[in-house]
């Protein structure tokens, strides 16, 4: 079985920044009412700069791993450089994704963009 | 029934998925065709072509003959008459027809429309239309911890008084298989005309509506080894009499004035325009390559393979099966969890094997809820499938917990 | 065009009709199939078949990715955008369709719904009965003597106003085509939605969404060298997003609960069940068909072909022909009658001879009445007809003529 | 071209008990709406026996054909024995036929029947 490529089940069995940070400067949930995902998305920032990053959510290991790969992605990053974040991008750090999960793979960065765009 | 030679006559199955020979086990969403069916059409194009109904020439006249045939074969499945078979696009216009028709000729204001908590979306939304359309009411009978119907429920809704009851007869996620003729005594006696969902058990066990006492059945040809496009509404022809129209245009009418129009008899009220013709021809050929294996031929064979499927999934810890138990009180599905592991995950893994099943919600949400999961898998099966093509279900699984738990 | 090359690709036209090769001029009721649109179908089925939406297996991607690769290719034909395509069985589904949810979003009791004389029943039922479910008033613009729409009368009609215009490209009985983008001016300027019956038009010439200016457009695959089975309606998009759903059930929602639910957006909205997806790759493969002959040229052969039928007939001085004179006003087909003959007698005739056109009332009886006679012939062609086979439909009339007269 | 039999053409041509009955005992009018095609029958009995049969109408040469030929076949015949006259007698008398068209060959029997069955 050749499986979800490594970087897949690296952060779904091991999910780095899940949880919720006291403060958020920013956040946003998404859904994907058609399986069941979720994914909130939580940012602190400095002046122009991602500080903190965590996320929290439930579903399938391909939505789960793209949150955690995210947060781990964009901090430190200016707020500027994440809102050009393709998806091809997402899709590509992944690793190796079959077609008909892209939706999953691309929730968190849905809840990402969704979060940058409030109170700008 | 020979299952290899049966599998020689779906040309689908020499398909290699990445490296692996292709194991299908979605047929509840939609079945494979074998030769038969593909050249019936094929051949149907290449020789037999024309609009049917009012053409004089001769080929218009073949088809015609062809269509009708077609119509006298699934009658003759049904143990029903021609007149009694409606053509539509699948199980779902079936159901939208029904609840059409019978809310405008049954159901007033404050009337009672009864479902159940295990409805496929095509029997449950199109109710919930009609009842916002008469200003009637909808009743869902809830289903007992096991997976089935509660029976004292149904009989309480039901001593109050309904116009319908639409019930599946199979439910496509738990396999439970209802007691029609039982639950359609107890609607009748309450005055209620009884509309079965028929999508998962025509296909896969001899149906006689004579037997089941329901007065409407609907069934989708794409699932039982015909073309897509094609399904059949049944009902009692007095209740067909009884019943205006739901699409209006050609063929369907009597006479056309600027202002107003009156209608064909059934069931050709209900065919307006264009019908399907090349794929009931198709779907004939599917009744016929059914009747030659056998519907009780059919069930057996499906009977043995969810045994051993529900089997191997109930002895493995981490997985929990959804439905009775009892492989004879199922239609040829099992749906199940892998404990944590969302259904896709399971559903791409297995992809990877070549090994093909469904995870979702199925076309059944409010069920689904009701489970209190976010989706389930499953597994269905149907004539070309082999115990083998379990076995590699079940070793599958096996590696996809190991990755994933 | 190369009519011969052409006659090549349809396994039909080899059929001998009794001791004669078929004549086949009916193809406004159906036409024929070229073996690439057979084959594109057979080889879905014996390769690719698997329902398409939700799954998650390589199998049902490749499926729903030739699906809606279908769905890009209508829109492409009618320089549309894929998501304002939604494929329903035929033209009649998808004026029901249209009937009923601008019915239900535009049209109130004492409104104005606009058919004309000339519509067939297709698009005149359905807009009877949705006025007659909003209490709505059902205005029909009459034609002229030459078998055109009456001008004066149509701009006096909307003069008063009107929710909903319904008209038809062309005259599936006299021919005519209807100057939509001027008719759609005048209607836009009353305020009315513009829904054309394109079942005569799509299949036989260049038709742009854009340059005709309605807002909806219905046509059949039967009738444009794809198979029975599948239609088109295109809306704006903005129209779909403003419309409530036609038929409900799955894959048409978004959520559902016991007591309600909410829709997909368009189209998923409006093709409840499983769509008839192994047709879509046919008419798929139609249009592909039709651009490589390329649609300007599709209809200067048509053109070609009325203009002979037209001679031929109008000086036979035992023969009345019905609608505009001109074939550059026509879609391609002539209705005629022969004096004091039954269209019936006609047809069978030449039946005989091989010939094989259509008699009758073509689904348009207030405008068979109008024209104050019982029925009509109809020779209708496309681009696998000759201008031999014109040669042959003439000598067999006078044939006929001399037996019955 | 084969055309119609020559039964089918010679009753077109010269219809046999055309017209109306001054004073007929029985009568019905059959229509096919969809065609357009129609035909009286008319009787005058004598005793239980036909003494005189007309037809009218119009339509296609096989639905006129056909009742112009069922007016010979029935003068002089017991009511009785007409009651039993058997779609498959009609069709044959008329010669061959293709089947699209045997509505319109019946038209007339239709209106027989209905006639008989009438105040009986
Ligand atoms: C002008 C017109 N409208 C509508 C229709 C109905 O099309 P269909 O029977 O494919 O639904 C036809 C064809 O019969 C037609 O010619
Ligand atoms: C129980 C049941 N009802 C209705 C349907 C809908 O059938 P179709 O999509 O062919 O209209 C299905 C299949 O998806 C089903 O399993």
């Amino acid at each position: 079985m050749k499986g979800y490529g490594e970087i897949i089940l690296d952060h779904w069995r091991r999910p780095r920044n899940k949880g919720r940070l006291p403060a958020p400067d920013r956040e946003a949930v998404e859904a994907n009412a058609l399986c069941g995902d979720v994914v909130r998305m939580q940012l602190e920032l400095e002046g122009t700069r991602v500080s903190a990053a965590m996320f929290d959510g439930q579903g399938c290991a391909i939505s789960q791993a793209a949150a955690s790969l995210l947060t781990e992605r964009i901090k430190g990053k200016p707020v500027g450089q994440l809102a050009q974040l393709a998806d091809q991008e997402m899709l590509s750090a992944l690793g190796e994704l079959t077609s008909t999960r892209s939706s999953c793979a691309l929730l968190a960065l849905w809840a990402l963009r969704q979060a940058l765009k409030e109170d700008q | 029934m020979d299952v290899h030679a049966v599998r020689r006559d779906f040309p689908i199955l020499g398909r290699q998925q990445g490296d692996n020979p292709l194991v299908y086990l979605d047929s509840a969403a939609t079945s494979h065709k074998p030769t038969a069916v593909i050249e019936a059409m094929a051949a149907f194009y290449r020789r037999s072509n024309a609009n049917v109904h009012r053409a004089l020439y001769e080929l218009a006249a073949e088809a015609t003959e062809m269509y009708e045939g077609a119509r006298a074969k699934v009658a003759g499945l049904l143990g029903a008459s021609a007149e009694e078979i409606v053509f539509v696009r699948g199980t779902t216009e079936a159901l939208n027809l029904a609840a059409y028709t019978l809310g405008e000729a049954r159901v007033q204001a404050g009337d009672s429309i009864v479902v159940t908590e295990m409805e496929h979306h095509a029997n449950l939304v199109p109710w919930q239309q009609a009842a916002r359309r008469q200003g009637a009411r909808l009743q869902a009978v809830p289903i007992t911890e096991g997976g089935e119907l509660d029976f004292a429920s149904y009989e309480r809704v039901l001593s109050s008084g309904a116009k319908v009851v639409a019930l599946t007869h199979a439910s496509n996620l738990l396999g439970t298989i209802n007691p029609v003729p039982e639950l359609s005594d107890i609607a009748h006696r309450a005055g209620a005309v009884v509309v079965v969902d028929a999508a998962q058990t025509v296909p896969h066990m001899p149906v006689s509506v004579s037997e089941l006492g329901a007065d409407m059945l609907a069934f989708s040809g794409h699932k039982m080894l015909g073309p897509t496009g094609i399904g059949v509404l049944w009902a009692r022809h007095e209740l067909l009499e009884e019943l205006p129209p739901y699409m209006t245009g050609g063929e369907m009418i009597s006479e056309v004035h600027l202002d107003g129009a009156t209608w064909a008899r059934p069931p050709r009220r209900f065919e307006a325009g264009t019908p399907p013709f090349a794929q009931a021809v198709g779907l004939g050929a599917a009744v016929d390559y059914l009747s030659q294996l056998g519907l009780r031929d059919v069930r057996a064979h499906d009977v043995g393979l969810v045994q051993r499927m529900l089997e191997g999934l109930s002895c493995r810890p981490y997985i929990s099966v959804y439905g009775p138990l009892d492989p004879s009180a199922r239609a040829g599905l099992v749906s199940f969890n892998l404990r944590g592991v969302h259904p896709h995950d399971v559903a791409t893994l297995l992809d990877q094997e070549g090994v093909a099943i469904r995870a979702g919600h199925h076309c059944a949400q409010p069920l689904v809820r009701r489970l209190g999961v976010a989706a389930t898998c499953r597994a269905s099966c149907y004539v070309y499938n082999t115990g083998g093509e379990v076995e590699t279900l079940l070793s599958a699984l096996d590696e996809a917990w190991r990755i994933l738990r």
